[in-house]
């Protein structure tokens, strides 16, 4: 299989093992990745704070990119960009107006008819039958909470994706690496997002409460697909522990790099040691586990 | 022509009918519309590329006769106006015998030659050469495949205008008109005692010859054809002033076709178009 | 959705959001469930309340607008189908352009930091983003327990990766940003 | 002909934006008008003898009066002018008021086309002919379909005045949901001893046959003269044999074998059941689709501790007829399923509230079960989860009602009642308990409604908090239930032990089936249509049907029984007459033009159409032509419209008539 | 009549029950429309012949509707199933002639759809209006002088 591809900033930034995973991944699910050429930022939540139309027309701009550059599909691993593609992508179909606006900024016409995929979407097209079908280590002990955050499912009447109160497509996807999904709480609460930086103090506190919530529900480890997520529940983790002590560490995963250990893939190829909170003692964990192939 | 002319008398010596309509030769040896009463007359009866009159019109302008039944010679399209006729209540199936003909097509004028070109438009696409209903079949089939028709083009120009290119058409096409109603008087469905032409209580449709006249008066034909109208394409033939009447009733059947997958006259039991619905038609159009 | 009898403010709104504050009946329950909600000054729904009341500036001059992190919680759940983030972004623009100091510097700042590299490069640079946001702050000293081990672990390149047709992307956001009325 | 014109000002309603003299003026000087006059009020008095004195003076013979839609007075100039000696239906009017001068702002526009309005229906009236009403029997019998306390109201006034009536019941019970509930407000007197005594009532009662456990099917014909097809399920039981002993239920070996609908699914039933011990008819019904012999064969237990041999395994639907001239329709409500998705949207209900999840949130007839002494719990305030005595409970409202996004839009009105109620009747039951309730606003409209709600909260110190739950998770047991109180603006979280959601009453799933079956409008939601929003509040679109209760919007008891006893009354009144006149707006055939195609009997809605020979002398049949039964025919004219030759016309609405109204525009434009 | 501004005449056929009392609706809430449609009511969208809507664009009709009851709610049961059957010919019929269907529109508008009439009214108003006047039939009467105002 073959799709145009959106990595967007984050992935070839402070979220590159998402990128490594997730290519390492599709790599051996014989699925191929076609870079939009030239792509620029989405706008992520800067934008649509400074303009509405700048939030429109930046991921406008990789749309018409991708359609020039003949795809049909475009993933958009990050849930931030796959949000705001989306959105433009809805907006500048319903509203003729922001359309005429848009056009006039890019200098070009706009015309729609691209499917705008995120990471669970990708995986249900690839089919879940071939993730099983590639399991090679047993992760059946692990307890994973599935954290979906907010981009990947609100607002549901553009994103159309699962629904944004009791969400189950991830689930879907974990099951089928043979690790265990927890039943949780705060599958969909905020971590605070792009405050990470202006307004850690908040990040802090709405992370911990989701960790914590993970914890209680005997998760070993939490997996997101949000790089935004990921840098706010694991690169907060230590903080976190420190501002609010007795708690203990748990590792955050990318979904697909859930899936590459399921495959028994190469950790370093999966960037598990590039994240803050050591993965070392779920990756041993699975060592003991291992069955032979 | 033998087989015809024998079950005509034994249905004649049989007193199974009271008289049949088919088509005999006059002295100029034009083949026309012939009723017979008796076998003797039976002798005269034929069946050629001549015999293009349908005459499904005389069984509801004749009276028929008591305790028997009407004969009629009919061609596969002429027998579709038979069943159509019996699906509105015009005549009982019991009450006619059908003497079906195998086809070779028809030619419009008699003094014409009869070959493959000049066949009716009927003919081009006719799908019964060899009736699918009748008592008694006759004749058989030559095989002659015949040319796409002409008014097929016109068609299609007529559907590639505008509106207003298409009113210009037939305006010029409606100024003809001379409101003889020919058209009326050879359809064997135009069967009304009183058509709405000739009322005067309201006078829908003016009955002077204007051309906006004669656009309501061949729009109202036409629509109170649609999902009845068999194609004989009889008011075409008999119109004087050559106006392509066809094409309005070809129009309002492809319509019935595309719609709704139907023809008239194909089955006695068939519920007819108009006069009944489904929940499920489509209304795209409707607001 | 025009309407001539209408404030500028509101209007400018409705055409931004594609929605009326007025469909608002003030239930509370965008409060209710949004997870910042304890670090605003004024609650979601009295910042609608404001606006409906023609409490502008009070509304303009709110916390909220700047610390709405866009989780769309409240949008999702809202039993009108009103769209409060979409709200907060709208007065967020407004703001900018009636310049209303903004009630919270660092949100704003954090923004513009974004949206320059943006501007520099087409695409966000993390490295650069935390430079001139902490130039801009003056928080010299935020995060540098974090930001070591992320250059360390090669997670923040030192370069950014520069698009081709930055000059694009540069008009875009200078014409967006300003001339931005519908 | 002689025709008057009266122009209506309606007070300033037509007069602000149509010159009602410029009108009258214009009109005069239209052929065959005689006399034209404009006036403040045509229906007031004056107005109308101002009409009855210029048909005299001028001897008129047709009317047409410009004023309000035709629905609003058309019975009124109708009767004025017949009262002056003009056949009614030589009056026509032209709606100046709902299709002009209230949609209109422009005063020469809208007056052009006030004008142009009038002139259309002079030209109709002149091809008016006078016409003679149709007078039909009627069957002095009714039909009420639902036996809530809305359908046993109408029954038991309708039948103690004197005639039968026939009750269907979907349910095997009678009762509805006021058998379920545990207390009524705002009196908190006990729901089933008020009801009970009713339902015997309605058992005993000469008058009514009451068919439990059966639908109507099929409806045929009109106001006084309907003939209605009732399905009557089988039972499995023979309802004239059966004793009510109870012995089979007893008997019955699969005990807890489905969840009862009558506690909600807070209890279990045998597949032998009587849905509550008061049951009316107490007649027990097997559940063919858990009964042990319809899977397997065997068993048969009940009919063997059967003395009657009232069990009847075979037993099948059976068709009923009836004839009534009445049918009243009081078929109730359900609640609101939040935890049900709509299979086209994923996101409806409220995930999060948890709904179907969290065991201890539950919807309020729920609580009604286990608040009541009759209930699975025998009246003990007990949880669904452990049984135990919750400490701390929050009432939510408006869920699914007032709720664009996942709901309906409309208020259901009775739950702040009912919250109400529900939070005292905890208190009264755990007094060291604390009861919450979210609200938008408290709408206790009614007598002593308000008084009671403040009862709950300075009496009995519940504690009212306004503001809409964002979310309830569990956590230790606990729900989680977060909120804001928009009074004092601030964010309130509670830790209760069980959550009531005042889920919004909605129209039963399959009412809008029946409304078409009975060919009345109904409403988005699938509520039934009143008639007149304010003058004819049971009457529906179609004549000879009402409505009661909440089958046509959220109603309480109270006003569920006065409504019943309105739509009875209406009732009685038709049955007040042996015959009644109906429009004689009627199909009719031109026999000499009739070429016999029936077209029109094959569009006739109502079997109106009949085939007549006609003969000659010799009797020998000539020709089959059309006949109209006018008893059947209800004037839709769809005959007259399929008529190719045009030799059918819907009198009152003839080719003529609609001609000349389309003829004048000629003049109109 | 080419020199002043134009404005399209509208003949509107709606039934007693659903359209006629759903115009009434939008009457007693103050909805305000354009006053280029005359309505004629008559008792179903069944009893609406075809030669009606003739009829009306001879008499110098710009653009005609017709309006009646949602399917499944007519008040008469069928009546407009049947019209809607006899619509799905006459409109292509009508269309093959050279009269544009863009002239002749349909809608359902039940009772209690008192705005979407508004809607209905003034959308066909609207769209007659940007296409200007139906002149066929003008041209006719004029050389057969019919007086048009």
């Amino acid at each position: 299989m073959n799709f145009g591809y959106y990595p967007g900033c984050s992935l070839s930034g402070t979220a590159k093992e998402f990128n490594l995973s997730l290519k390492e991944v599709l790599k051996n699910l014989d699925t191929d990745l076609q870079e939009i050429n030239d792509w620029c930022c989405c706008g992520a939540s800067s934008a649509h704070s400074a303009s509405h139309l700048l939030a429109i027309a930046l991921p406008a701009r990789n749309l018409m990119l991708a359609k020039e550059q003949g795809m049909t599909e475009v993933v958009a691993p990050c849930a931030a960009c796959f949000n705001r593609l989306k959105v433009s992508q809805h907006e500048l179909k319903t509203d003729e107006h922001i359309r005429i606006k848009t056009e006039e900024l890019l200098e070009t016409k706009y015309s729609d008819g691209l499917e705008v995929l995120n990471l669970i979407s990708l995986f249900q097209k690839i089919g879940l039958d071939k993730i099983k079908s590639h399991n090679k280590i047993d992760i059946s002990h692990l307890n994973v909470a599935c954290y979906y955050g907010c981009l990947l499912l609100r607002p549901y009447d553009i994103l159309k994706f699962d629904d944004p109160e009791k969400p189950t497509l991830m689930e879907e996807v974990v099951k089928a690496t043979g690790a265990k999904p927890v039943d949780w709480n705060f599958k969909v609460e905020c971590c605070g997002a792009a405050h990470s930086i202006a307004h850690t103090e908040i990040v802090e506190n709405l992370s911990m409460k989701i960790l914590d919530d993970a914890v209680h529900h005997k998760a070993d480890v939490i997996v997101v697909a949000c790089p935004m997520c990921h840098s706010n529940l694991d690169m907060r983790q230590k903080n976190i522990i420190k501002h609010n002590p007795g708690r203990m560490e748990i590792p955050i995963l990318y979904l697909s790099q859930l899936i590459g250990l399921s495959m028994g893939l190469n950790h370093k190829k999966l960037g598990l040691d590039l994240h803050f909170i050591d993965t070392a003692p779920l990756i041993a964990s699975l060592i003991e586990k291992e069955v032979a192939v | 022509m033998k087989q015809l002319i024998d079950i005509s008398k034994e249905l004649f010596e049989s007193k199974k009918v009271g008289y049949i309509i088919g088509y005999a030769e006059d002295k100029f040896k034009r083949v026309k519309p012939f009723v017979a009463h008796s076998s003797s007359d039976a002798e005269r009866f034929v069946f050629s590329n001549y015999s293009v009159n349908n005459l499904a019109v005389y069984l509801t302008r004749l009276l028929k006769p008591k305790e028997s039944k009407i004969g009629i010679v009919a061609k596969g399209c002429d027998i579709k106006s038979i069943i159509a006729l019996i699906q509105e209540n015009q005549i009982k199936r019991e009450d006619v015998i059908i003497i079906g003909v195998n086809c070779n097509g028809v030619v419009n004028q008699i003094d014409e030659q009869f070959s493959k070109e000049n066949t009716a438009i009927k003919c081009k696409y006719c799908q019964v050469r060899t009736p699918a209903h009748y008592d008694y079949l006759v004749g058989e089939i030559k095989d002659v495949d015949l040319p796409e028709d002409k008014n097929f083009a016109i068609m299609q120009k007529l559907e590639s205008m505008n509106a207003e290119e298409r009113w210009n058409f037939w305006e010029a096409e409606f100024e003809k008109c001379v409101k003889c109603y020919a058209c009326r008087q050879v359809c064997p469905l135009c069967y009304c005692e009183q058509c709405i032409v000739d009322k005067s209580m309201p006078r829908w449709i003016d009955s002077s010859a204007t051309v906006k006249g004669n656009f309501a008066w061949n729009m109202i034909r036409a629509f109170h054809l649609s999902g009845r109208c068999i194609g004989c394409n009889e008011c075409e033939r008999a119109c004087p002033a050559d106006i392509p009447l066809s094409l309005l009733n070809r129009k309002m059947g492809m319509v019935a076709m595309n719609e709704f997958n139907y023809r008239h006259g194909t089955d006695i039991n068939q519920p007819t178009l108009i006069g009944n619905y489904n929940v499920n038609d489509k209304e795209d159009f409707i607001m | 959705m025009e309407n001539n009898h209408v404030h500028p403010t509101i209007q400018k709104i409705i055409n931004l959001t594609n929605q009326d504050p007025a469909n608002c009946y003030q239930c509370g329950k965008c409060s209710a469930g949004c997870p910042i909600r304890d670090y605003f000054d004024d609650a979601p729904n009295r910042v609608i309340r404001f606006v409906q009341l023609g409490m502008y500036d009070r509304a303009l001059k709110s916390k909220a607008i700047w610390l709405c992190a866009g989780c769309q919680t409240c949008s999702s759940r809202c039993p009108q189908n009103f769209e409060p983030a979409k709200f907060m972004d709208a007065l967020r623009e407004i703001a900018a352009e009636e310049g209303v100091t903004p009630s919270d510097k660092n949100v704003q700042k954090f923004h513009k930091a974004f949206l320059n590299q943006i501007r520099n490069n087409g695409r966000s640079f993390e490295l650069g983003l935390i430079r001139d946001y902490k130039l801009a702050t003056g928080k010299l000293f935020q995060d540098i327990d974090a930001a070591p081990t992320a250059i360390l672990k090669g997670k923040i390149g030192f370069t950014p990766h520069k698009i081709k047709d930055t000059k694009k992307i540069k008009s875009i956001i200078d014409k967006a940003v300003k001339g931005n009325t519908k | 002909m002689r025709i008057g014109v009266f122009i209506c000002h309606c007070g300033e309603n037509i007069g602000r934006t149509v010159d009602c003299p410029s009108v009258a003026k214009a009109c005069a000087n239209f052929s065959g008008v005689v006399h034209a006059e404009d006036y403040k009020y045509m229906c007031s008095d004056p107005g109308q003898n101002l009409i009855k004195q210029a048909i005299k003076e001028k001897n008129l013979d047709a009317v047409v009066v410009g004023s309000c839609s035709p629905h609003m007075h058309e019975k009124t100039f109708r009767k004025a002018c017949s009262d002056a000696g003009i056949n009614p239906y030589l009056v026509e009017m032209a709606n100046l008021r709902e299709h002009c001068s209230w949609i209109h702002d422009d005063v020469p526009l809208a007056t052009k086309k006030a004008i142009d309005l009038v002139r259309m229906l002079v030209e109709k009236v002149k091809f008016n002919e006078p016409l003679i009403p149709i007078r039909v029997p009627v069957t002095k019998r009714a039909l009420v379909i639902g036996g809530g306390i809305s359908g046993i109201q109408a029954s038991l006034d309708i039948a103690n005045a004197g005639y039968e009536v026939v009750l269907v019941e979907k349910e095997p019970s009678i009762g509805g949901h006021m058998s379920q509930l545990s207390e009524t407000f705002p009196t908190l007197d006990c729901s089933q001893c008020i009801l009970t005594p009713r339902m015997v009532e309605v058992y005993q009662h000469p008058r009514i046959k009451l068919m439990s456990y059966s639908e109507v099917e099929n409806v045929e014909g009109f106001i006084g003269n309907f003939s209605v097809t009732i399905r009557k399920k089988a039972r499995s039981v023979k309802d004239e044999l059966c004793t009510g002993c109870g012995l089979c239920v007893q008997k019955c070996p699969i005990k807890k074998v489905a969840l009862s609908d009558f506690d909600e699914g807070l209890a279990t039933r045998p597949a032998m059941y009587v849905p509550f011990p008061q049951a009316v008819p107490n007649i027990p019904v097997i559940d063919r689709s858990v009964c042990t012999y319809f899977k397997t064969g065997k068993c048969q237990l009940c009919k063997k501790v059967c003395g009657r041999e009232a069990i009847d395994f075979e037993q099948q639907d059976q068709f009923i007829k009836e004839d009534v001239g009445a049918i009243i329709v009081a078929t109730g409500y359900k609640l609101y399923t939040i935890d049900k998705k709509p299979d086209d949207n994923p996101i409806k209900g409220y995930g999060e509230y948890g709904y179907g999840k969290y065991k201890n949130v539950i919807n309020g007839l729920q609580f009604e079960r286990i608040a009541s002494a009759s209930g699975p719990s025998s009246g003990e305030m007990i949880r669904p989860s452990d049984k135990t005595v919750p400490k701390k409970i929050v009432f939510i409202q408006c869920v699914g009602s007032r709720d664009e996004s996942k709901g309906f839009s409309y208020c259901s009105k009775i739950c702040c009642m009912y919250t109400a109620k529900h939070a005292m009747l905890y208190k009264h039951k755990v007094h060291d308990g604390e009861a919450y309730v979210f609200y938008m606003d408290i709408r206790a409209g009614g007598k002593n409604y308000d008084e009671f709600v403040r009862r709950a909260i300075e009496e009995d110190g519940v504690k009212y908090i306004r503001g809409r739950v964002s979310k309830i998770f569990e956590e230790n047991g606990k729900l989680i239930v977060k909120g804001e109180d928009t009074i004092a603006g601030v964010r309130v979280e509670i830790d209760a032990d069980m959550v009531v959601l005042a889920t919004a009453m909605t129209a039963q799933s399959d009412s809008s089936k029946l409304a078409q079956t009975l060919s009345v409008s109904y409403d988005k939601y699938g509520f039934i249509n009143e008639a007149h929003p304010k003058l004819k509040p049971v009457e529906t679109s179609t004549g000879g049907i009402f409505i009661a209760g909440a089958c046509n919007a959220p109603r309480d008891i109270p006003d569920s029984v006065s409504m019943a006893s309105a739509a009875a009354a209406k009732a009685l009144v038709l049955f007040g007459s042996d015959v009644l006149e109906r429009e004689p707006v009627v199909a009719k055939v031109n026999e000499a033009t009739c070429a016999g195609c029936f077209y029109c009997q094959k569009v006739c809605a109502y079997n109106a159409v009949e085939q007549k020979e006609i003969k000659d002398r010799q009797g020998n049949v000539i020709k089959v032509v059309a006949y109209v039964n006018s008893g059947l025919c209800q004037g839709c004219g769809t005959c007259n419209a399929t008529c190719p030759s045009k030799s059918i016309e819907l009198l009152g609405f003839k080719d003529d008539q609609i001609y000349a109204q389309i003829n004048s525009f000629a003049e109109v434009f | 009549m080419e020199t002043e501004k134009f404005e399209p005449k509208i003949v509107a056929f709606v039934c007693n029950w659903c359209t006629y009392t759903g115009a009434d609706l939008a009457g007693t809430s103050r909805l305000k429309q354009q006053t280029n449609a005359r309505l004629i009511r008559v008792p179903c969208t069944g009893r609406i012949d075809p030669v009606f809507i003739i009829k009306a664009f001879e008499k110098g009709a710009d653009g005609v509707l017709v309006s009646g009851c949602h399917p499944n709610d007519c008040h008469y049961n069928t009546g407009n199933f049947h019209a809607r059957r006899r619509w799905i010919f006459f409109r292509q019929l009508l269309d093959f002639v050279g009269i544009d269907s863009s002239r002749l529109y349909f809608s359902w508008v039940s009772a209690s759809e008192g705005k979407k009439w508004v809607d209905v009214v003034d959308g066909v108003i609207n769209s007659v209006r940007e296409k200007g006047p139906f002149n066929g039939y003008k041209k006719l009467n004029k050389e057969i002088e019919i007086p048009v105002k």
